[in-house]
């Protein structure tokens, strides 16, 4: 009951069966979807129209990941687990970008490497059960995901390469509140 | 109501169709990603939940819920939802607010809902100014927080939220943090389950006006010690903390009010009686 | 200082009532005249009589003087007479404050204590009673009420001024001994007999009076009778309506409209909660009404301000509530246990923005349950708060009258009683009355709002919407049936006596006597303040002269009139602010005047 | 959808104004279109032309949608023209949303970056911008706004959007770089370099535009400009009139009357502080003026309405305020950020009681400054509140104007300067003012109150003392010295435009084309809303018909002078709701349209 | 204006012509002797001293004094107060009001007014009902007291409100009792001298609608240990005790508002400078 997000920093380890584990799996590309989406919508309100189509294409990538996970454990039924009972290790499931980084100013730069910092704490957090688990099924997935997760880092990395080496100016905003008139 | 209470359902299904017009990183959103976690974690069906609000940019939420909602006028949700939850008891309410809607102008309706102990929770959204307006100082502000309307900051002591909900009763108190949904989520549903009144603060930024509350993401922490029973030993821990403790504060068993609806009502006609000469 | 400040020299002009008789009972400091008031209005309740009592205190929450009118009758009466038959003085003490109030002339009497004069008269010199009541001419009489309570053990003054003032209208010991019975039973039979005693004394002494003035048994002697305030058939009428929520902040003259809801409620199977103060007691019926509950709350002009910016918030959002008004003396805190008919302007055009809502107001004490209903009955269809405006002479007087119709409607909110694809609850519908989801139905959420909506009810800031919505609500007040209940229409006449509210009692009463005068008028006394019926008011007036009546000071009923388009033809208006109330004399007068010039 | 909510459809029926311009500049989340617009104005400021501006925006709080409308001209404007001459957008992205409030047809021009078409336009089958501003027939002009600015590094789109306006109006390169330097100048001399080089691409794109608007010198081109919005010039008058403390709670759109003063009433020695609400707010100022200190509050409708029941205590305590009301849509929350004159209701008869007062408004932005004075003097002379009513309109609009007039009056409160015997606050003098006493002067102590009172201060309820107070309070209002500052009358003619507060621009810009026209109508603007001067008003009437304009859905100021007895004769309304203004063309229309018929 | 100071002065140079017309056994008699007994200690003349009300029995005292005098509206005096103080801080401001008008009405004035921390004395004479509306229950009545309006009691946990002006932020907190006029005056000196923002209740019977408040007489005590300067603590005793502790119960030394007001203004024509182009 009393428990509290930093007393659970470490508790990836404890996720203690493979149905567990595809529990977290599947939230995690459940979560990171449903961020992307809803980031994506808030770019359009704010017309931030590049990095919206950005994240709606990150978004369709995570939905295809989730679909995949849900295919391949059809017949597994999964624990249900509350939100705030799930085994991260920070505040949020690791692969989703975190509201709060985001502005509506946001460079394609920045957007990706939100997305990057997602994709490695997704990374991180299979690798460190693939690493720590006793059960080898369970390690047999995590590596799975985690190798899935770097094939994402990859990617990402190769994008932000492309953008060549210079870093574009923060874009600051023209029309600030109480612009005077 | 509740026959579908079984029925498994997700956060998405709590949010509605409706796009927030929130600034993009504004703490808001979390809230509401938590509170849409809570409520499909809950299981309730969207019918039978209403969140109430006044105005400001968190008191926008309702629309973003798929639950009823009152978007009343500033200052006076706590009223609307207290008067719906008595009416009403079968429902779940959530009345949802900000710093400036809850503890200025809604100041007054705070204090005695705390006394009243309807079976309700109450969630403000705390970014420390009026969002809405443009950034003015509220109640929660810095005294000297630099801003138009009082340039050099104001020179008043903070509002203290959590310590006026104590003293003046509330049943619960917890204090959260919006960049920690699923904690936040699972505070909310601590809230909701307890019975009376229940203080939920959130402290959740406000990316425009104050910028540098990006910064609580590294000051918050878990509370140190288990929720009290004791609002006396409560109040004081909150009045010395640092104002980033997160968790569940206080816990009480005060009886809560209800309708006291009586069991078989007497027929209208009876009312006559006493007229007679 | 015009005639109409001045009772007396008012009161000269006017005639005696033969159908009724009009006492004031007073006394200082815990001497019981209100006690004596009611227990003689129960009596003449129990003989079949009609009658109203209207009380009048001092500053003093207690001990303070206390004065009790009382107008019994033989048929029903709902507004005090012109003139006083009678004083009866339990002390003189402060007499003079009442003086006011109290309109007497040669023909009345001044019935009191020798022994106890108005403070400032001169022993010896003067008679007891103060000059400001001595000077209308009326014939002052000495009863030593002291001395005679004196000679029966445990006998009390004000008993003895019972026995008096019910042999001054012609009640018989019977009748007293048993009221007495009845009253003050529980304190044990020795309580009774000394009050009976002391009755008996007031009685005997009442046949040495100078004059009386008895009252032959009534039209229908075994009729129902009850004896209720208009506050109490408020709540009564709100209950009957379907209200089984009400919110509550204490205010004068409204607290009992409260405290008469708060066991109520609880018997039916309802709640009063009492709020911090009128924000909360608005916006907490507001949300027991979003929930589908019907609610209630009762305030006077103070609260009501308070109120304002909220029930804009029940306009918008199309939120029933009734919100009852029992007005007194303004502005601001004003004269808190006086009336007056200064809240139109606020109930009416109070709000910010085009607000149009409900106004209704009860034309006597017992329409107050009627119009109470009616209220809700149109909130809850309309789906728009309401203001009921009672004020402190219906509700705090008590009267004696038969059972006051009940508002029996089909009250129906319309609601939406399944899930339907798209909902929208802002619908522009033909009616213009969208349908309402409740909470707990599935497919109806939707979030209610005070900003400017689409039919969806989301936030829209464009033309069109804002438009339709404003349209909308507008429309649906103006196009609803009201049927004839709007107003009250009586009589033929080339002149139009228009009031509203509580002055129609006294209207009605000069109709009657300009009608027996071979001056016959036509009343209209309106129940719908809006929306003002304005076609239908404009074809009952026709071409006649209207004679204007109202209770304020600058004339808002008058302008709230004319602002219709109305009236475009030189109105006369009677009005003044309060706290003397309009009497009967003075609208026949005014007319009479009239037909004069 | 009549032709009123159909901007096209009305624009193609009105002409071009020759003397001024009027552009709107459009753009969505940062793309600097209210920079743009403001830097445009001032640019036309120092040229010594004369203009205005006003903004929309989506309801985001930042990075939403935004739009500049900008007129300028060669002679004092005081409203938007009834068209725009051009539309520059950054990016055509949500202009859809602006629509309805840019009226266009076939001589205007949309000109805007191609590759930033339209949200649902699609590409290659239709022009960018959308259908709802293309359909007009307005010519579209295709700028590759970011392409163009792409080639200056550091470029960027509002900048070269910047030099198209200018261009398109006739501003020159060097009038444009002066400006630059002073507004960008602060961020270095790389970014005023990419400003300038940015801005000249515009200004060659403008060159190659089908059609320009360029305008001449004006007249006094040498005369002082001054930039100042409603808001700010309100606080000016104010500040100028003697109020030396302010009290504030935040509202849209008032919040910057609040923040100019905040720092403005430091500056000269006074004090601003911040409510917890508009409850204490305005009691904050009741309290500052009781002790001797003109005192200032600014709000709009919901928090109007909050302080409706302490405005009757001002009343009624005679203790003098000023409340500025900046209004904006209702009822309720209603629309925040749009302009409508709504609140004329609650502003005069909004009190529970009789409860006069004065209410003045604003008939420009430039007057903000002279009608806040004039209302500060009236309401400290006559010991009474005085609401301002100003709106969104003239509160956020940012003009060009020559420097307005301030209130020049020797406001002095009648106070009591010495101590004198028997010192009654509320005496009956011969002019109704009563002499005040101020706290600190020895001999003057009295309380004030809300209840009804004595000369003395001290409650009574007698009903001369309710009548004496009442008929005093009402009498200084009416009796007081206006002089011809009620109303600005204007003109002769058979027809009179009867208007108020912000509506005056428009009337006046339609008075003066019906007479350019020759058929010349009277204005008449009320600068003094309550009291109203109804028999000066009658008389500049004359026996003219009257065609009543303004901006509310129920025809409140209409209905406010029938009350009065005025119009008898079938006066014409023109009437909207907000959030769109009444545009000159459609008054112009209006009185045609009735000659005619 | 303070110029005769000196001139000594007595309670009855401070009480009006006018007689209240309060219940006979009112406890507002002798706050009414308690106040002018103070003042004439002080010696401030009358003409300096303003006493704000709101409605209620207890909100007439300001006509009984010889002071100026305000009798606002229900539950608005604290504002009044602080708008009178921040435009005059030469006068003496009393703030004084009934729990209705104070704790009902007025909650949300009294919070900020706490916290804002302005120069006056707030009184609050408490006793714990409605007395002018005859007998309703306010938010210090105890849940189980039966009235017409709560048949059988509220059922609601009574205000606290020393323990609110604590954790709100006042300044000073004392409790007096009625029947101690020169206790009661001497707390009350105490307050007026402290600076800042000073919160005395009174209890203060009402012997019509709580006549079993004639109990409070042998019910009262002195506050048992000295005031402490600790809210926390003060928070924590005051909490546990029984309601009857009289005594100065906290003194804090937080920063007074004033209203910084500049040395020397500038003339109103600077203010045009910033419209010209
Ligand atoms: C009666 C009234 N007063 C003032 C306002 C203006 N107003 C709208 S929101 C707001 C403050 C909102 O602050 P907060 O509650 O902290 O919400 P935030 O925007 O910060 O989330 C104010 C003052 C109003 N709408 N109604
Ligand atoms: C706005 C408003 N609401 C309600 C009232 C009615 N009212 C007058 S005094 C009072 C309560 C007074 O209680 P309290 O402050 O405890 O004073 P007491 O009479 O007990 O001394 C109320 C509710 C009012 N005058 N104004
Ligand atoms: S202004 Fe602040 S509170 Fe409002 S939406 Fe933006 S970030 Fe959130
Ligand atoms: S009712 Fe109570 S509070 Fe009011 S004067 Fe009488 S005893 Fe005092
Ligand atoms: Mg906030
Ligand atoms: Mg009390």
């Amino acid at each position: 009951m009393t428990e509290t997000v930093e007393d659970r920093t470490d508790i990836a380890a404890d996720i203690e069966s493979v149905p567990e584990l595809l529990a977290h799996a599947l939230r995690i590309e459940e979560d990171a979807e449903e961020r992307y989406l809803s980031l994506a919508e808030q770019m359009e309100t704010h017309h931030n129209h590049e990095i919206a189509r950005l994240f709606r294409w990150f978004a369709g990538h995570e939905a295809e990941h989730a679909q995949e996970i849900r295919e391949r454990m059809a017949c597994m039924p999964l624990p249900d687990i509350k939100p705030w009972d799930y085994k991260w290790q920070g505040a949020e499931s690791p692969e989703a970008v975190d509201y709060a980084e985001v502005r509506y100013t946001i460079s394609v730069r920045e957007a990706l490497e939100l997305a990057l910092a997602a994709e490695k704490r997704a990374f991180d957090f299979f690798g460190r059960i693939a690493a720590v688990a006793k059960d080898p099924e369970m390690r047999r997935w995590a590596a799975e995901f985690a190798e899935e997760e770097a094939e994402h880092v990859r990617l990402v990395e190769k994008e932000i390469a492309r953008l060549g080496p210079e870093a574009p100016a923060p874009v600051e905003d023209p029309d600030p509140p109480n612009e005077p008139l | 109501m509740n026959e579908q209470a079984t029925i498994k359902r997700k956060a998405s299904d709590y949010k509605s169709e409706v796009k927030p017009v929130w600034c993009p990183g504004c703490g808001d959103y979390h809230v509401l990603l938590a509170l849409t976690r809570m409520l499909a974690a809950s299981g309730t069906p969207p019918e039978d939940v209403a969140v109430i609000s006044g105005i400001g940019c968190s008191s926008r939420i309702p629309a973003y819920t798929n639950c009823y909602g009152f978007h009343g006028v500033h200052g006076r949700a706590l009223a609307l939802g207290t008067g719906l939850k008595i009416a009403r008891p079968d429902l779940t309410v959530l009345v949802m607010s900000g710093d400036g809607d809850g503890f200025s102008i809604g100041g007054n309706h705070f204090l005695h809902a705390c006394r009243r102990n309807v079976d309700l929770t109450y969630v403000v959204m705390d970014n420390q100014v009026y969002g809405m307006t443009k950034g003015q100082p509220s109640p929660t502000t810095d005294p000297e927080w630099d801003s138009a309307l009082a340039p050099g900051g104001t020179g008043i002591r903070p509002f203290h939220p959590l310590v006026i909900a104590l003293a003046s009763g509330a049943n619960f108190v917890a204090r959260a943090f919006s960049g920690q949904p699923n904690e936040t989520a699972r505070i909310l549903h601590e809230a909701v389950m307890h019975p009376g009144f229940s203080f939920v603060q959130v402290l959740s930024p406000c990316v425009t006006f104050r910028p540098e509350q990006a910064e609580w993401k590294s000051q918050v922490h878990p509370a140190p010690v288990e929720p009290t029973d004791d609002p006396a030993r409560a109040a004081r821990r909150i009045m010395t903390d640092d104002g980033f403790n997160i968790g569940i504060l206080y816990r009480g068993d005060r009886p809560v009010l209800t309708a006291r609806a009586t069991r078989d009502p007497a027929p209208v006609e009876t009312l006559e009686r006493s007229f007679a000469t | 200082m015009g005639r109409q400040d001045d009772p007396a020299a008012f009161a000269a002009t006017r005639g005696r009532d033969e159908d009724s008789v009009s006492l004031a009972i007073l006394g200082s400091g815990g001497a019981g005249a209100l006690t004596t008031g009611g227990l003689l209005l129960e009596a003449a309740a129990r003989r079949g009589l009609y009658g109203m009592m209207t009380r009048s205190v001092g500053p003093q929450i207690r001990g303070g003087e206390a004065a009790a009118f009382l107008r019994l009758a033989t048929r029903p009466v709902e507004c005090m007479a012109d003139r006083f038959d009678a004083v009866v003085a339990i002390d003189w003490r402060r007499a003079d404050r009442f003086a006011d109030e109290i309109a007497l002339d040669a023909g009345s009497l001044l019935i009191g204590d020798p022994g106890k004069p108005g403070e400032g008269t001169r022993a010896g010199t003067e008679a007891p009673p103060p000059p400001a009541l001595t000077r209308s001419g009326a014939a002052v009489v000495n009863v030593a009420l002291s001395d005679l309570a004196a000679t029966v053990p445990g006998g009390r003054e004000n008993m003895v001024a019972l026995g008096l003032a019910a042999g001054l209208i012609g009640l018989t010991a019977e009748e007293l001994d048993g009221l007495i019975e009845r009253r003050i039973g529980p304190k044990g039979a020795d309580a009774v007999a000394a009050s009976r005693a002391a009755c008996a004394l007031g009685l005997d002494e009442a046949g040495k009076l100078p004059r009386r003035f008895p009252l032959p048994l009534p039209a229908d002697p075994r009729g129902q009778r009850w004896r209720i305030t208009g506050n109490e058939a408020t709540g009564l009428g709100a209950v009957e309506g379907g209200v089984r929520f009400a919110a509550a902040y204490p205010i004068t003259p409204a607290t009992e409209v409260l405290e008469w809801l708060a066991p109520a409620l609880r018997k039916v199977g309802g709640v009063l909660v009492q709020a911090e103060d009128e924000l909360a007691s608005i916006n907490m019926i507001i949300g027991a009404s979003f929930g589908g509950v019907p609610a209630i709350t009762a305030t006077s002009g103070p609260g009501l301000a308070l109120m304002i910016e909220s029930l804009g918030l029940a306009v918008a959002s199309e939120v029933p509530i009734v919100v009852v008004d029992v007005m007194r003396g303004g502005p601001s805190t004003g004269i808190p246990t006086k009336s007056e008919q200064s809240d139109l302007n606020i109930a009416t055009l109070g709000c910010h923005g085009d607000a149009p809502h409900l106004v209704l107001a009860p034309l006597s004490v017992g329409d107050c349950r009627f119009t109470a209903g009616w209220a809700v009955h149109l909130a809850e269809t309309l789906q728009c708060p309401a203001v009921l405006l009672s004020d402190q002479f219906l509700g705090q007087s008590s009267a004696v009258i038969a059972p006051p119709d009940p508002a029996v409607f089909a009250t129906q909110r319309k609601t939406l009683p399944r899930t339907i694809e798209g909902y929208r609850r802002y619908e522009l519908t033909q009616d213009c009355i969208s349908p309402m989801a409740l909470p707990g139905t599935a497919g109806g959420q939707y979030t209610a709002d005070g900003l400017t909506h689409a039919e969806s009810g989301l936030p829209s800031s464009k033309a069109g919407d804002h438009r339709n919505q404003l349209d909308k609500r507008q429309r649906k007040l103006l196009e609803a049936e009201y049927g004839s209940l709007w107003a009250e229409v009586e009589g033929e006449g080339d002149t139009v006596l228009l009031c509203w509210g509580s002055l129609t009692g006294a209207a009605r009463e000069a109709a009657a006597r300009l009608a027996a005068a071979g001056r016959p008028v036509r009343l209209v006394a309106l129940r719908l303040i809006a929306p003002l019926k304005a076609e239908a008011l404009a074809e009952v007036i026709g071409d006649r002269r209207v004679l204007v009546v109202e209770q304020t000071h600058s004339g808002q009923f008058l302008n709230y009139l004319r602002s219709a388009g109305l009236l475009a033809g030189a109105p006369r208006s009677l009005r003044r602010p309060g706290p003397l109330p309009i009497r009967p004399g003075e609208i026949e007068a005014a007319v009479m005047e009239w037909s004069q010039s």
